[in-house]
């Protein structure tokens, strides 16, 4: 078994720097590397390109790093619900790239895996296929679409163990497992960390072999961003 | 003239037994309320999970089961979580039949802008560029015209587009509509409203065969 | 919910005909749909074209079906440990077409998740790439491969539900879950059928959209190919 | 002359810690006998499992659960069942870190071909072809020469290609070799193995820089 257990955060996040390209999973604030971020705030790494589905809230998740204008560049599906983000975008500061959900998941998946592009019917005919090659197949019109290059992936999942193996909960799963083994070094946090063998072979998400870095994070706030409820009859 | 619980009303006679169903945020997300009882149908959020369930009761929420509108949600017997990569082959493979959601323009032939108003409104397109490129069966969920009384469906979108080619039909407040190569082809108006309204409201072609019956929802 | 059930293996092939193309998942004898085969011998449907990654044995798996000459045409990655293979590819009776098993797996992938076609490194340069489309991405070659079209998939699992859900044990799962979704119908037989709501939706390999039927096989035999042993000390 | 286990013992020199390994049928299965137990090496093997451990127990092979040589194994703690896109994804995205595969023939610009003899053999190049153009660090385990006594590693090869420019290192019963832009680079000579006797079985262009060590195994 080869052991990639790391004491914390801090040591998880060894070797990033300014400039650099990071992939972050979650979905809105669901399934979100809290402590990731966390530590690149307390870091201050600057002009950062986050991929990401989306850039958080004005004071939680990608959010605390558009406050302190870290990120140069969000590439998101999409990025509402921010209005910080709004005010950079539209002043300049930030450099946005917005990219049909599906292709954003499908760029972090063909890193992984290994294939340099893939064709996808999403945003043909418009402003997102501007520029870009496009071809037929079957009589339907496809965009190519290339993989994702990046420096470091900042993954969180339920539980892990040492030799890197993630479980994901619920919907808290979302693009975490497509951005596992898309970038140099991919780093996963987990709430509950557990010695080799404590998970069941077949249920294991995503093999070790894609994890550089696993630690067990702390303080997961995990906040609801839109908590619909219904009254007990 | 219907209101946005109509609408959602109207829509979900269009859904059939043993569909799966992504709905999109707004209008559509109401549909789920009306559909029939008696058939099975199984709803997808592009965010990992199928088989929806309703609202958790006050208390059970769980911050790591949210649909695309991150709403907090339950899951019913029978429900799977999967990754986004997973989620959107079901959508480009079309295992999901049917797609309902939202649009701001719908043009005569089928085109779609939903995502972006260029200085004004840039939240993105989420999973709505994805949906309707690949859907086989899209409705549109919206209202007949905006807020400034202008009609909503048109000649040719003005608006960046989300898709091209790819809306079906079209359930509004005033009207029941299906596109076809001649332009919007009214099906049904709403309880109360003439024909010469709904001629009124929209800007694109429309074609008026026939008798056109009230909706019945 | 939306079940899938059916009776058995009879009604769940429903629809089958002379000339059809087949996915049928398992690596060598593991993980093979034996109830879906056991049909095909049954109603002595001919001309098959199969997308299996082996041809079975002589007297097991699709080799059951090369011995009543019922498939026309083999898509495989492996074709060994089959005498009766061997002899009717040598003597044209069969059709052979033999693909990267990377390649196979991913073709099925495409299928069941609307790609059209993707690029891979395996091949080029060798005769599995002639007169197939390449091309160069930063500085190394890829070869141009389509998705797969077939009527059904025969697929087998270890646990499902009513819903169509699937569970995979061990190395089972191989091509199995690449092919649910693939063709026009999957029909998923699994050891177990059980209730919608008995598994966790966390632990569920492929979820029940993939799938159009389900029916609890019989009589399993699950032949072992290489029984290899070690003495205890 | 080293046999079957000695190649093996020799290759497993090259196994480094933290390396995560796919060995092909052969004598590369035999490596993992000799890999040092004080590193830590995962196996992949592309049917679907990393972690594998040694064969079971008499009476607890478990047919669920076996390896790309169809053999029942066993798995370790750390270990994972996946399917074969996801383990072809490993391989083609470059996460296994060496692979170990036997060759019929090797040529001096680092060809390679082992899956098919016109006319006698097709057996399949199985995950071979996907093995040799994604992985970066391919070791080829053979004998020197074949059955007939002839050279297997050659100027050009001779039968159908499995993959092309790819092997960078071959250990056979006589010699280590690098491949180069020049040709062959011998490495380390077999116990006992003299110069001229690597010479007389090589066919394609041999380097011989200074002294060449015998192999430490």
């Amino acid at each position: 078994m080869i052991r990639k257990t790391v004491a914390d955060a801090q040591e998880a996040l060894r070797g990033v720097q300014d400039g650099m390209t990071f992939m972050l999973g979650g979905f809105g604030l669901c399934g979100i590397p809290e402590n990731a971020i966390a530590e690149l705030v307390q870091l201050g790494i600057k002009d950062i390109t986050c991929i990401s589905n989306n850039a958080g809230v004005d004071d939680f998740g990608l959010g605390l790093l558009l406050q302190k204008k870290q990120i140069r560049k969000m590439i998101s599906s999409y990025v509402g619900e921010n209005d910080e983000f709004e005010r950079q975008m539209l002043s300049g500061e930030l450099d946005v790239e917005l990219t049909p959900q599906g292709t954003l998941a499908e760029k972090c998946r063909a890193a992984q895996a290994g294939f340099p592009a893939f064709y996808t019917p999403a945003g043909y005919g418009t402003e997102v296929a501007e520029g870009k090659e496009t071809r037929e197949f079957n009589g339907k019109m496809y965009v190519l679409e290339y993989a994702y290059k990046s420096d470091f992936s900042f993954v969180k999942a339920w539980k892990g163990d040492e030799a890197g193996n993630l479980v994901f909960k619920g919907t808290a799963r979302n693009f975490n497992p497509c951005m596992c083994g898309a970038s140099d070094i991919t780093v996963a946090e987990v709430e509950e960390l557990l010695p080799a063998g404590s998970l069941d072979p077949n249920e294991i998400h995503i093999p070790g072999i894609f994890i550089q870095r696993i630690f067990q994070g702390t303080l997961y706030e995990k906040r609801i961003e839109q908590r619909t409820v219904r009254k007990r009859d | 003239m219907l209101d946005k619980n109509g609408i959602a009303k109207r829509i979900a006679r269009e859904v059939k037994d043993g569909y799966y169903v992504n709905l999109g945020i707004g209008i559509p997300t109401l549909v789920a309320n009306f559909v029939r009882s008696d058939i099975s149908v199984e709803f997808q959020s592009e965010n990992g999970v199928l088989g929806m369930g309703p609202f958790p009761y006050e208390g059970e929420e769980d911050p790591d089961i949210i649909n695309a509108g991150k709403q907090t949600i339950t899951t019913l017997p029978g429900a799977s979580f999967f990754d986004s990569a997973t989620s959107f082959g079901m959508i480009r493979g079309q295992h999901v039949d049917l797609t309902i959601l939202g649009a701001m323009e719908v043009a005569e032939n089928g085109d779609i802008a939903n995502w972006k108003i260029p200085g004004k409104m840039v939240k993105g397109m989420g999973g709505a560029m994805d949906l309707v490129a690949s859907a086989e069966n899209i409705i549109v969920a919206m209202m007949h015209t905006n807020k400034a009384g202008k009609s909503k469906l048109l000649k040719r979108c003005t608006l960046p587009l989300t898709g091209v080619g790819c809306v079906k039909k079209i359930v509004t407040n005033l009207a029941v509509l299906e596109v076809t190569d001649q332009g919007f082809k009214l099906l049904e108006r709403a309880p109360g409203i003439s024909l010469e309204a709904i001629k009124e409201a929209t800007e694109g072609i429309l074609i008026v065969q026939d008798e056109v019956p009230e909706m019945e929802i």
